[in-house]
């Protein structure tokens, strides 16, 4: 078992929410709460779950555009939360992050040259001639021509401007880059363009994935494995055939199953889950999921479960197949 | 209406833009004003009329009106008895200098007059009289001039007739009975404010009948009454039954403070006042509107009075520049004085030669004893290449320090006609090489501050008002030069000191011989117009605009206004104007 | 919503304690004081005398000290006394707030009658004719300086073509029924009201036209049509009712804007009114008026601003004051 | 494996040209018709304003002369200089050269009989007659000048050939012409408008982006005090501070020059200007860069490890100058109404400098006499503040991030 | 189970045409689209962004504004062509005889008006009842739908719901006078993938209950598949095909339909590479003569370049534009 490359235990980001004339903090937003899980190098770790999960903060906590409340991040096994100023500056440059919206993504006011330039003149890494071919180099990479530079984005489609903010992206030879839902705001034909692309970065240069999306099928197609949340904790979490092929937690079973099918021809929708995800503000006591949940039985308000290997490289949060409930164990760090 | 309104509204833009070409129409007020009611504007504030803390022009002009002092001067600048049955003087023996052997001193008798009342019907006595001064004394009264009262040692009433007592003054002046501020307080209303209040500062005043109660017929003792007041908008007048001089003609006179010159001129012309007092237009507005009464037959007449306050320009001496006496020569000479009147008040202002006024007896423009300086621009060119100001390419002057001859020129902001002046003689000093800054404070600045501290470095530009035979002493002794010493007292801002002027303003105080006291005064002058520490420029004319069949009515160019008169004024109906303007032809 | 209010109400009355000691700092930073008045009317007057009103004035003390007295009495219920009229502020204030009251309330339902249905029609026709001239009117009220409006008021419609007074509050006269005194009333509101309602006209058809259109742009106002329902409806209860929420902040808080133009169109109309009152007594150094009237402006600017967000919660649901 | 294969070529797409931002903003603002008139109009003021000398020359009219016997003249007179002018440049005449020759021969012909010395000829020569008589005097006496005072002659004549002068559009209370004072005019009021409403924008930017930027106590402390002087009745204020005096307040001070200039008065109305104006530009700036800062594109420089100055001065800057700008733009006709109202209080822009505002502080007086006086610069003050106000406008119009993306 | 044909067509639209007036000149969003659509069936419409689907939605209820405006063709709604009707007309056919669901139900409510309020003026618009009978109707419709407490929902606005309970209440209100046409703009784009399967649930339930003709307009192949009965697929404004959902999604025949079924991931079914459609759609603003997507076509011939292909029957309701269509 190789030494992962990114590990994080026990994270949790709180967003306080403050009112009253003192700006008093009165409650918390728990958008991760207790995460923990491993990446392997160049692996491709996928994170799925329902709108308010939490999947996309703890996306940006990983790149610490948001400080974590509490928990480690260890990036090759360097303390990450411990790194400042400059040090924290350069570990920067292997750590990277993709975004959803491919509008919002560039800077309108910036020509491709420019935002493409910006991560080596960040860095400070060459002279702005060295750095408009490397930005020429880059746009060639990821599929466009270097004729492009001088535009700007609004003359993009969105799947171009997708390709230029994974351009920038890789541009400082990341080890890992987090992709918070990088297809979903482009079409279905465009999608497939991108995620190709993305393995194809990855295969050239060994790049380690975390791939937010809520598009199960989408998750299915691109990683290796995969980690389902809901409301701010991972309650499963599986190589991509073990949690597709058996999955274990009610919730992920109901996801599967909600997920429309291609070419199966018209059919009765049935077994859909009630209700909806809950305030992260206020989460039900116990399991988070047991209100919704089709198997809940006596006790499961009560205790969060814990996260268990239930089989091998399977671990599940639920009382269906350990009595355990969660304290502040933190998990050992898995992989393949 | 309101459709006219619209019509007109939407009109605007195409009326505003031919406005220019189009002659205004002519708006003429329904009828002429009868003695059933005067309505008069003035632009100018007023607070309430307690005559003892009364401190605003336009307070006093109303206060006229109302309520009555001891003496008075009349439109010819006659002292004569108000209140007062006779003036007391030396010379009919009612008044008498008494001496203790150290300090000598006036006694004088006053008999009040004695139909005299309040409005109210009480009889106005010499109690009332002491009571005033009593309240001016008091240190909790904010009285704006306590010398008023100061100069008055004791109050005796005769215990026979209160209508009669003697004053006891502190000194012996000659001008002991110039009472035409000592206003009586009606002692049977005011009197249990005044000890209620007493010793709190400024309770008087805060709780005085004239504050709470202003309409109580009782506070007033002229012509008139107050039956409605509205501060800061109006005040309504209506005859007072227990007057003890003549009847007034007009039954009622409504008076309006419009603040905005404009709205003033546009009132009197849509009819809804009939006269504005003296207290209203600006001397540029009189001067264009008695043009258009003139040229439109308005039934208007715009009178013109020239009066005691007294436009100049004092120099400040310890200005280097200013120092060299003829550098301030070759200013005088520079200033064409007459084209300045001439031009901007088209010659009813008359220019000035030095402090006094016309008007006053004391009044001289002998060539032998003052000294006049008829413009020349090239005496004042020649003055200023004599103190070594040489002219250099940018039109200006320099002397051997490459200085400019820079002088700032101050008055208070915000007064067109100064602010037009000013702009005149910064254009005629120009003219002799003499670059003038103008720099104008707000006049509560420009007063308080800048003058009181002598702080205004050049050329300062003011107006001086005083009553007639007034001793200039504030002025003109070097005593009364503003600093430290004195607790910046005294108005001889230039800070001109000349040892001989001194000796004369305390001879003046002294002499009881009025020949004598006009040599002593043309004295003072010759120094003052032979040494510039100030240069004169013209004095005010006091303007108004009465209805045509206004009768009766006179500026009297001296300080007590016209409205002391106003139990005289009278509007004559139709018949009475024709027969009055061909008795005229 | 009962403690929200009161909570912003405690903010206010910070601010406000705040800003009167600011403003009354400012005041003392002018040069001069009250008795400088007594001063330029009576040349005469020695120096003796002016220390001596300065002292029974209390003048003489320093700057903290005069606010301390003078914020302990307002406290206290006493708004002080004026100097130039001599008799209690309230006297002199009260009347006058009346006065701008009328013209302040008068000029602004004529601002937001004419104003309102020209925005709205101006977005409904957009880029219409209709649109452009509607547009120049409500860029030339926000553009034209009020005193000249007033002037050029004043000339048209009180020289040219006398129908309306040139200016004053009311008719001085005794023998008025109250029609007759209401009907004058009237009559000397004309003008002013115009002239102050003229930007206020311009900034709201601006206000009014964008709202509108940006609430006419949103799904709803489809639905609205998907639903077969008729344009009156369409326009009112769904664009005009949400177009609402915005104008209703904006005519709240352009309160301050017409009380600072209160002060131009009074003083030009020589109405007697707060704004022209506090220029007044600024000029004229009368501190207890101009405080006074300052800070009953500053408090209804901010009493505005809690109105707007109060009325902006009932206007808009989505909003709670929890 | 290489990129070719790998990576689908993307198809040229033709339908884009490459356009700077400069010049689809302009493209944009172009289209707003009112906009470019409003460009226009202030275009033509701005180059009257920097041609106000030239024009002066040119005219022969100077802002400051009088003609204190002439005031008041309606539109389109013809009138002479004053007499004090005529001296004037008749001094400047003699100071010139030598020009005793012709003063000479100007006393041979007797026409001068009375004069003191031979300067005072001049003068009195000038001062006597009306300019009209007096320029066809001096052409009959052309030809029996001697030589040596012909030159001097013309000069002359050509001197008095300017005392006649034509007011366009009258004269004010002085008799100053009202053109070429509307001309200066345009100067001090643009240039408050323009300096104003820039360095209120620099500081609204600077306290806007403390505020926004870095948020916590130092926005609620920025903004709170905003709030606050927003609240205020800011005519009120401004009456009130233009009473304070700045030679108190610089006196001493590097900034004592201030004081000194002839300019004092603008100096300090813009400075008072500035000091009450910057806050809605600091709430907009504010607003702004809280959106921004969200932004993905500053949030992925942050993660390529952007230092905060780089974020500020790369990212966030250029993204709220553009509605910046528009404010700023809208803030000059403020500005400049500001200053009209104050000026016409007799607060503001000090005489003799002209300024719309305080043209119309007299005319309002003088309206029923010379309305011309009190509808002119009102209507320069409308059009330029309306014009401003449509630029404003259009600018809005053109960044418009909606309109941007086509 | 087999689709056949509608015998009866509730709504028929022959030769669609939408032209959007734009600086650049005349666009055509919507070119000749026809097809019919029976009682009971559901059509599905399936095309990515700017394809002209949501236009085809908006031009059949005459929502289009200008500059937009339905330059040809017909809808026939029963017997009446809606595109000739007055707008009075319309009017009342709009919310009663037909009526539509729009993808993101926060902005489709007005948000200051309470959802009882918003359903009410629907139903006393057209049923012309009482205000006690529209709201008794309302909440029948809100608790028809699965919202719990309906009465309570009743008074709510709609900010007070969660997205699924609102875009509930959207089709409670769509249906609330009982059309016989609804089109459905992307119902459940907005939406979690477990509230999307509730919702489509409803929709089946409801039309099934109702027997309304259906246009359910999606991008997501998926939600397509399962909820349609045919599917017309898009492409710049014109139909590429039209067949029955199984044999479109099985077999499909235009190159396009063929090429977007393979590029999308398909659960459960693992291929390492996507076979992408290369190049991205075309702008309307300068569409190629000839078939839209000649550039992207492997197939892609002169042919193509030089005209359009026309729509044409291969197999029984099964309809294709393309000169080489993918065999099978």
């Amino acid at each position: 078992m190789s030494a992962p490359i990114l590990a994080v235990a026990g994270l949790r980001k709180h967003f306080p929410i403050r009112k009253g004339l003192l700006l008093r903090e009165v409650g918390q937003v728990k958008a991760v709460d207790g995460v923990s899980f491993a990446v392997q190098p160049g692996e491709t770790l996928g994170l799925v779950g329902e709108s308010g999960c939490g999947k996309s903060t703890l996306g940006r906590t990983l790149v610490r555009l948001y400080e974590p409340t509490a928990g480690t991040i260890r990036y090759r096994g360097e303390d990450f939360l411990a790194l400042s100023g400059e040090r924290l500056r350069t570990m920067r440059r292997s750590l990277q992050m993709i975004f959803q919206d491919p509008f919002a993504s560039l800077d309108p006011r910036m020509t491709i040259a420019r935002i493409l330039a910006e991560p080596f003149k960040v860095h400070d890494i060459c002279s702005p001639r060295e750095c408009l071919e490397r930005a020429a180099a880059l746009l060639e990479t990821v599929g466009l021509k270097a004729a492009h530079l001088n535009r700007y984005p609004h003359e993009f489609s969105g799947g171009q401007r997708q390709r230029i903010s994974i351009a920038r992206a890789i541009a400082l030879n990341p080890d890992l880059v987090v992709a918070d839902e990088p297809v979903s705001a482009l079409d279905v034909s465009i999608q497939a363009q991108i995620l190709n692309l993305m393995k194809d970065l990855q295969q050239e240069f060994t790049l380690t994935y975390i791939f937010i999306s809520h598009d199960l099928s989408v998750i299915d197609h691109f990683c290796d494995r995969i980690a389902v949340m809901y409301l701010g904790k991972i309650i499963e979490m599986a190589p991509r055939e073990e949690l597709f092929g058996n999955p274990r937690h009610p919730y992920t079973q109901a996801l599967i199953n909600a997920i429309p099918k291609v070419g199966q021809g018209k059919r009765r929708m049935t077994q859909a889950l009630t209700g909806e995800v809950p305030s992260p503000i206020n989460p039900p006591s116990g399991c988070h999921f047991h209100p919704r949940c089709p198997k809940r039985f006596e006790g499961c308000d009560s205790g969060f479960p814990s996260l268990r290997e239930e089989r091998r490289d399977h671990f599940v949060a639920c009382r269906l197949y350990s009595d355990a409930v969660e304290d502040e164990v933190i998990l050992r760090s898995t992989g393949t | 209406m309101s459709t006219r309104a619209l019509i007109a509204l939407a009109l605007l833009a195409l009326i505003a833009g031919v406005l220019a070409y189009v002659r205004p129409q002519l708006m003429r007020p329904g009828e002429l004003p009868t003695n059933a009611e005067l309505k008069i504007g003035i632009t100018q504030e007023f607070e309430n009329l307690n005559p003892i803390v009364m401190s605003m022009v336009a307070t006093t002009y109303i206060y006229r009106m109302v309520g009555r002092s001891l003496i008075q001067l009349d439109e010819d600048s006659q002292w004569l008895p108000q209140l007062a049955t006779q003036i007391p003087t030396l010379e009919n023996g009612l008044a008498r200098r008494v001496s203790d052997g150290e300090r000598e001193w006036i006694e004088a008798e006053w008999t009040i007059h004695p139909q005299a009342r309040w409005g109210d019907g009480e009889p106005l006595t010499c109690r009332d009289f002491r009571f005033s001064w009593e309240v001016g004394l008091s240190p909790n009264v904010g009285v704006p001039n306590i010398e008023i009262y100061r100069q008055i040692r004791d109050i005796h009433i005769d215990p026979d007739d209160p209508k009669h007592c003697t004053f006891e003054y502190r000194e012996a002046l000659w001008n002991f009975n110039r009472h035409h501020l000592l206003y009586p307080l009606p002692e049977h209303l005011e009197r249990p404010v005044f000890e209620l209040h007493a010793e709190q500062p400024e309770g008087y005043e805060q709780n005085s009948n004239y504050t709470r109660d202003p309409t109580n017929p009782g506070l007033y003792s002229g012509p008139y009454r107050i039956v409605n007041l509205g501060l800061g908008s109006h005040i309504i007048l209506e005859r007072n039954p227990h007057f003890f001089g003549e009847e007034a003609h007009i039954e009622r006179i409504v008076i309006m403070l419009i603040p905005n010159t404009g709205t003033l001129e546009a009132n009197l012309r849509a009819g809804s006042i009939d006269m504005v007092s003296q207290l209203g237009m600006s001397f540029d507005q009189s001067l264009a509107f008695a043009n258009r009464v003139q040229a439109q037959e308005l039934p208007f007449r715009v009178n013109f009075q020239p009066g005691l306050t007294y436009e100049h320009l004092d120099l400040n001496l310890d200005n280097p520049f200013l120092a060299d006496i003829r550098t301030r020569r070759a200013l005088v000479y520079a200033i064409d004085r007459q084209g300045l009147v001439d031009a901007l008040f088209g010659g009813l202002q008359p220019a000035a030669f030095h402090n006094l006024a016309p008007t006053d007896p004391w009044y001289t423009e002998d060539p032998a004893r003052i000294v006049i300086y008829r413009h020349s621009r090239r005496k004042a060119n020649r003055l200023l290449d004599e103190a070594g100001w040489v002219w250099r390419d940018d039109g200006y002057r320099y002397n051997a320090d490459g200085e400019r001859l820079r002088l700032r020129l101050m008055t208070t902001a915000g007064n067109k006609v100064r602010e037009l002046v000013q702009i005149y003689l910064q254009d005629q000093w120009r003219g002799i090489g003499v670059d003038v800054r103008i720099h104008n404070d707000p006049a509560r600045v420009f007063f308080g501050q800048t003058m009181r501290r002598r702080e205004y470095g050049g050329i300062a530009m003011y107006a001086w008002s005083s009553s007639p035979e007034n001793n200039p002493r504030s002025m003109v002794s070097s005593e009364s030069i503003p600093g430290e010493n004195n607790g910046w007292s005294g108005q001889n801002y230039p800070g001109w000191s000349n040892a001989r002027v001194d000796e004369l303003v305390d001879e003046l105080d002294r002499s009881f011989d009025e020949k004598e006291r006009l040599d002593l005064v043309h004295e003072i002058l010759w120094h003052y117009t032979s040494e510039v520490p100030v240069i004169p420029l013209y004095y005010r004319s006091e303007t108004s605009v009465t209805p045509i069949n206004l009768t009766g009515y006179r500026i009297p160019g001296h300080q007590i206004s016209a409205a002391n008169h106003v139990e005289r004024w009278r509007l004559m109906d139709a018949e009475e104007l024709t027969r009055y303007r061909s008795d005229a032809q | 919503m009962t403690a929200y209010i009161l909570r912003r109400l405690l903010q206010t009355a910070v601010v406000i304690l705040l800003l009167s000691y600011f403003c009354y700092l400012l005041m003392t930073l002018m040069p001069g004081d009250p008795v400088d008045e007594m001063i330029m009317a009576n040349p005469e007057i020695t120096s003796a005398d002016i220390d001596r009103l300065r002292a029974l004035h209390g003048l003489d003390q320093p700057v903290w000290v005069r606010y301390w007295n003078w914020a302990s009495s307002i406290a206290s219920g006493d708004l002080g006394y004026s100097r130039t009229y001599r008799v209690p502020v309230t006297d002199i204030l009260g009347p006058r707030l009346l006065n701008t009251f009328v013209l302040a309330g008068a000029a602004l339902l004529v601002a937001v009658i004419v104003a309102i249905p020209l925005g709205v029609w101006a977005a409904l026709r957009k880029n219409s004719t209709a649109d452009y001239v509607i547009n120049l009117f409500a860029f030339a009220g926000i553009s034209v300086p009020s005193f000249w409006i007033a002037i050029v008021l004043i000339l048209v419609f009180a020289v040219y073509i006398p129908i309306f007074p040139a200016g004053g509050t009311g008719s001085i006269a005794f023998d008025m029924t109250p029609w007759e005194s209401f009907v004058d009333r009237l009559k000397y509101l004309v003008l002013p009201v115009l002239s102050l309602s003229f930007l206020s006209i311009g900034t709201y058809v601006r206000y009014t036209r964008a709202a509108m259109l940006e609430s006419m742009g949103n799904d709803y106002i489809r639905t609205a049509r998907a639903k077969g329902l008729g344009w009156p409806r369409i326009y009112l209860m769904h664009g005009f009712r949400n177009a609402l929420i915005p104008l209703i902040t904006v005519t709240a808080l352009s309160f301050s804007t017409l009380f600072s133009g209160a002060i131009i169109t009074e003083t030009v109309f020589a109405y007697q009114g707060v704004g022209q009152l506090v220029f007044e007594s600024i000029q004229s150094n009368d501190f207890n008026v101009a405080m006074v009237a300052f800070m009953i402006s500053v408090s209804m600017v901010l009493l505005m601003n809690l109105i707007a967000d109060l009325l902006y919660g009932v206007a808009d649901p989505r909003i709670s004051y929890a | 494996m290489s990129e070719s294969a790998a990576v689908p070529k993307v198809h040229q797409q033709a339908q884009y040209e490459a356009q700077s931002m400069a010049s689809i903003l302009l493209e944009q603002f172009l289209e707003h018709r009112m906009a470019v008139i409003g460009f226009s109009v202030i275009a033509i003021f701005l180059a009257i304003a920097l041609l106000a000398p030239v024009i002066s020359a040119v005219s022969g009219l100077d802002p400051d002369r009088q003609n204190v016997f002439n005031r008041y003249q309606p539109p389109g007179s013809h009138l002479d200089l004053s007499t004090h002018e005529r001296e004037l440049r008749v001094q400047t005449f003699l100071r010139q050269s030598d020009r005793s020759e012709l003063v000479r021969f100007l006393a041979d012909r007797e026409l001068l009989e009375f004069a003191v010395d031979d300067e005072d000829l001049l003068y009195e020569l000038v001062t006597q007659h009306a300019s009209i008589h007096l320029a066809g005097m001096l052409l009959e006496l052309q030809s029996e000048a001697p030589d040596s005072a012909r030159s001097d002659l013309h000069a002359l004549r050509n001197l008095v050939a300017e005392f006649r002068s034509f007011h366009l559009l009258g004269t004010d209370e002085l008799g100053r012409d009202v053109l070429i004072r509307l001309v200066y005019g345009t100067r001090v009021s643009v240039t408050v408008g323009l300096l104003v409403a820039f360095v209120s924008g620099l500081i609204g930017l600077l306290v806007g982006s403390l505020a926004g930027y870095y948020g916590g106590r130092t926005d609620a402390i920025l903004m709170r005090f905003t709030d606050a002087l927003l609240s205020l009745p800011i005519l009120v204020v401004l009456i009130v501070v233009s009473a304070i005096d700045l030679g108190k307040v610089f006196g001493g001070t590097p900034l004592a020059f201030i004081v000194e200039s002839r300019h004092e008065s603008v100096i300090k109305m813009i400075l008072i200007l500035c000091l009450f104006s910057w806050m809605q530009a600091a709430r907009l700036v504010r607003g702004s860069i809280l959106s921004i800062k969200e932004q993905e594109f500053v949030l992925a420089a942050r993660v390529l490890g952007a230092k905060d100055r780089t974020i500020i001065g790369a990212h966030i800057i250029p993204n709220v100058i553009a509605p910046l700008l528009v404010a700023v733009t809208l803030g000059i006709g403020n500005a400049i109404l500001f200053e009209a109202a104050l000026s016409f209080l007799g607060l503001g822009i000090q005489p003799p400098t002209p300024s719309w505002g305080n043209m119309l502080n007299n005319a309002q007086e003088m309206v029923q006499h010379a309305p011309t006086l009190a509808i002119l610069p009102g209507l320069l003050i409308l059009f330029t503040v309306i014009s401003f106000n449509y630029i404003g406008d259009g600018l809005r119009d053109a960044i418009d991030p909606k309109s941007i993306r086509r | 189970m087999p689709e056949s044909p509608p015998q009866e067509a509730v709504v028929k639209v022959e030769n669609l045409q939408t032209t959007f007036h734009t600086r650049i000149g005349p666009v055509r969003a919507v070119d000749g689209v026809s097809y019919a659509i029976g009682k009971g069936e559901t059509l599905g419409i399936v095309g990515e962004s700017g394809c002209g689907k949501s236009v085809t939605a908006f031009s059949l209820m005459r929502l289009i504004e200008p500059p937009g405006e339905v330059t040809g063709g017909a809808v026939w709604l029963g017997q009446e062509n809606i595109l000739e009707a007055s707008e009075t007309r319309m009017r009342e056919l709009r919310g009663s005889r037909m009526a539509i669901i729009f993808q993101e139900p926060m902005t489709a409510f007005n948000p200051v008006l309470t959802i009882g309020y918003q359903m009410d003026e629907q139903i006393s618009r057209h049923l012309g009842v009482s205000r006690q009978e529209s709201r008794e109707r309302a909440i029948d419709m809100l608790s028809l739908v699965g919202i719990p407490s309906p009465r309570e929902r009743y008074a709510n606005y709609p900010h007070q719901l969660s997205g699924g309970m609102r875009q509930r209440a959207m089709i409670a209100m769509a249906l609330s006078c009982d059309p016989e046409f609804l089109i459905a703009d992307e119902p459940t784009t907005a939406l979690d993938v477990t509230i999307q399967g509730q919702i489509l649930e409803l929709i089946q339930s409801l039309q099934e209950r109702l027997s309304m003709a259906v246009q359910f307009i999606t991008h997501d192949l998926g939600v397509i598949s399962e909820i349609s009965d045919r599917v017309l697929v898009m492409y710049a404004g014109r139909t590429c095909e039209v067949a029955p959902t199984e044999i479109l999604m099985s077999a499909p025949r235009h190159p396009y339909t063929s090429a977007l079924i393979r590029s999308i991931p398909k659960f459960g079914q693992r291929v390492s590479r996507l076979p992408a459609i290369e190049g991205s759609v075309p702008s309307l603003y300068e569409l190629p003569s000839g078939c839209a997507f000649q550039n992207r076509c492997p197939n892609a011939g002169q042919r193509c370049r030089d005209s359009h292909p026309p729509l044409t029957e291969m197999a029984s309701g099964h309809q294709v534009a393309c000169f080489h269509p993918v065999d099978r």
